[in-house]
């Protein structure tokens, strides 16, 4: 039994992306992340406490939490409507300017290590209008200066139709708000019991900091209770491993 | 017009060594079994593109030799891990690899179903992938005031569409439900060879209850009936994935040794799966 | 986020006078109780675009006044013979007509659809329907040796797509079974307003026999209950065209002041309608 | 009753288009068009007596002979796709280029007549390899030197991507077939009891005619009798009030 005052790191990165989700109309939330999916229904809920009906959320690996009937492109073209406001993307390599790399690392035609692919993320990262890039392993391997391959591009040329990209990346260490403006990342908050000079050390890229950086807010007893008590069992349902780990809770029959 | 054939290893004898073969992503209903019985004929020199992804079908048939090119956005075991016949293929460059984005082949598959011979998308400019495809190319939108740079996908039509359904009529007739990559990869590809869960004998178009989720046998070339024809991927809303089969899988397709020991065991015997 | 109107009246209360509304054919699920109703509250400059023809909805908007704009490929009251209302608009010049061709809607809606701003076409050059739409473009297609010109189309993204369907769910989901011209319609537009014969109370998208039929409640806005809401059209599967009905509008419509009769009999006084 | 030896004007055109059909895989046929639906189906039975499953009828007008599941683009998808080999267009006008015109008459911004509109032809016309003209009013109002706009054109200029067009003319009177090198109609036949002469007048443009013009060929007694007995209840079903004057058939269940 996780002890009630003890905040896990999972809540804490839960907690912090359910703030920079915000009040929007829908998130969507791909395969296998279920601390975005957290993140997400934790959104929800809130939105619930304060008597409005969003954000919509999309699990995409659910079926239940997934309205899609138009085959696998209505994701994609939903998101071309706009009506995507919030995505989540990783990397094998995340660069200083946004850049991310699904697909190899060394020479593409003559890869040291390949990994699945692109999936969606040259088209997502360009038109949802809050893409939150989450990277739990944040080293010098995965963090660097400049990837190797562009999956999709942090920012874009003046003219290239942009209606999204990243606004934040989240590590196991940090967290950095992205400038569009200055292509760069910022240093916004390091987690609590983790260091400035700890994510130096750690990152392959420069980024901007203010003169104080803040300590990553851990979240609130009300939002600790709405975690553990109303989402955690929806998160179950999507990801039995994950809760009973994190929440120590079991899924129960829909 | 649709031919029931006899067996799998039938339906799929129309598959030439060197075909433009499009398959769905990996829980749309993936044609496993007709995969199996292409890998036992010794298919050759594919060029296979997933809608848009893959996992157990692409790896195996890439471990299997039977890929040229590979067309997608992105090939993984899910919660398996890496898919690794995949992997080592594209690090010994022993295959072809056409790295794409997801919503880049739906365009693509729905220019063949149209009829037209490109489709635009936005996104793609300033991405590696784009770099990698000289056949993609860029054009001024000419209906914007300012420039404003798009991307046109030439169409991509399959010489064969395979896929797995729940059902089919005595007609051709196969219901896909939600699944409608299935009708796109149908409607544009020149021919479609389907296994089926089971046959049944009431028209699925004369149902209006069904008829939403049918794809028309106009479309389909062949059927053979594959029982759990997905296995040991699932098919929606009927049976999940044989977890301990896929992890069986991935710790034996690490290594080549590992990998032709299990095609021995459950690819290269007929029926020899696990129950 | 789906609301649930009290009224067809509320429901098409936001269908504001000079908006892009979009509306499907004569045979998809017409909504026209909300047709009446717009009529009633006296709505005026309407872009109507019927995907891609209408009949008896086209034509009693127009002779009511309500319509500034038409972009379709053809209104006719098929075996009830010409639609008078709208030929005497045409004739009048009182409308801004734009001709099209089918598959020119279609295509316009799915660029919407997409979220990119054309499509391009086959066909339409020599004809002249592209003369007369200057926004239509031809550019040469980039992937042909030689020239090969084609037709692009920009996107048409309605304002209101305002649809009837058979049933709806407590949480907005609308099943339009084989109707997937709705579907294109509510994801191209804006905004959807529905009207159903019935409201269900379990999940349509829950079930996987009817989700395969579903616009989800994510893309509707509004849905008010209209039993009967075609009438005098029909709507497949549930009820048929009335044809006494629809032979008493061709003979009234036929004249300015038969027309008026109708619309002060059938329309104006809510609910009067032939049982 | 009609006289067993008496073949109806109906009839004899049905059976030319079902000669002109030929063995192909797939006849549309639009709303409203019972000859050519009659023929279409004559086709179909004829293939069945050669063992042959085609071709494939679609009746739009019908939903049990339309499979059509992918909303009303499927059709102009399905003719761009190549997998439609005949269908059938009329014309407010039809003018000796094989242009048609289903739009107005006069002016097309001040126009004398107004139609409903132009329909599918602008695709259709251009895709669908045989497409027939089928128009029962033989007149110099319908037939006439040049449309006065064209809804679809008859023949495209060289490079403009043309796998379909006009293959023939069927009205009342006469047979003509169309031959794009020479952009005109030629005379194939005229019907029983028609002369060419009469097609001359009423005709408003000119067309090629061979030294000797046959009388069009009446349907043989065995497809008179499929066309009567397995064609005809088939049509009913669709075309009811056609099929009860035509053949004295009624539908029944289906």
């Amino acid at each position: 039994m996780t002890a009630p005052n003890m905040i896990r790191d999972e809540e804490l990165l839960a907690s912090t992306i359910a703030d920079l989700i915000g009040d929007v109309r829908h998130v969507a939330v791909g395969n296998a992340s279920p601390i975005p999916a957290t993140a997400a229904l934790l959104a929800r809920e809130r939105g619930r406490q304060r008597g409005v009906a969003r954000p919509y959320v999309s699990l995409l690996q659910s079926r239940k939490h997934n309205f899609f009937t138009d085959g696998g492109r209505e994701l994609f073209d939903c998101a071309g409507q706009g009506r995507i406001d919030v995505f989540f993307l990783s990397g094998g390599q995340i660069d200083g300017q946004g850049n991310i790399n699904l697909v190899a690392i060394g020479d593409y035609d003559a890869p040291k290590v390949r990994f699945p692919g692109s999936y969606g993320s040259a088209h997502l990262y360009y038109v949802v209008p809050k893409m939150i890039l989450f990277r739990t392993e944040h080293s010098r391997r995965t963090l660097v200066e400049k990837v190797d391959f562009i999956s999709a591009p942090g920012v874009s040329a003046d003219g290239v139709h942009r209606t999204g990209g990243p606004i934040a990346l989240i590590t196991n260490r940090c967290f950095f708000r992205f400038d569009p403006a200055r292509k760069r990342f910022r240093l916004e908050s390091v987690h609590p019991g983790h260091t400035v000079e700890e994510v130096r050390e750690h990152t392959g890229f420069d980024f901007d900091q203010p003169d104080t950086v803040a300590v990553t807010t851990p979240p609130s007893p009300e939002t600790l209770a709405l975690m553990r008590n109303t989402v955690a069992p929806q998160v179950a349902e999507v990801y039995p491993q994950f809760a009973a780990e994190i929440f120590n809770i079991t899924a129960h029959p829909a | 017009m649709t031919q029931f054939a006899a067996s799998v290893d039938d339906a799929v004898a129309d598959i030439a060594d060197g075909m433009l073969l499009a398959v769905p992503r990996e829980v749309s209903g993936v044609p496993m079994e007709a995969t199996r019985a292409l890998i036992r004929r010794g298919v050759r020199r594919l060029h296979l593109v997933a809608l848009p992804t893959s996992s157990l079908q692409a790896d195996l048939l890439i471990g299997a030799g039977g890929v040229g090119t590979l067309e997608t956005s992105a090939v993984s075991l899910g919660e398996f891990g890496a898919a690794p016949r995949f992997t080592q293929a594209v690090l010994n460059r022993s295959i072809v690899m056409k790295d794409a984005t997801c919503p880049a082949i739906h365009a693509a598959l729905q220019a063949a179903e149209k009829g037209v011979p490109f489709m635009p998308m936005r996104g793609l400019i300033g991405s590696d992938i784009l770099a990698t495809r000289p056949e993609w190319q860029v054009i001024a939108n000419p209906y914007a005031d300012n420039h404003d740079p798009i991307v046109l996908l030439p169409a991509i039509v399959p010489d064969v569409a395979l896929l797995h359904a729940p059902l089919a009529d005595r007609d051709g007739n196969v219901w896909i439900g939600r699944q409608r990559d299935l009708i796109t990869l149908s409607h544009a590809a020149r021919s479609t060879i389907v296994t089926v869960e089971r046959v049944v004998d009431d028209n699925l178009l004369a149902d209006p209850l069904r008829a939403p989720g049918v794809l028309p046998g106009f479309y389909v070339d062949s059927i053979a009936v594959a029982e759990n024809g997905c296995w040991p991927l699932g098919l929606p809303d009927h049976y999940d994935t044989d977890a301990a089969h896929m992890k069986e899988y991935a710790r034996l397709a690490a290594s080549h040794d590992g990998f032709e020991a299990y095609l021995a065991r459950y690819v290269l015997t007929p029926r020899a799966k696990a129950s």
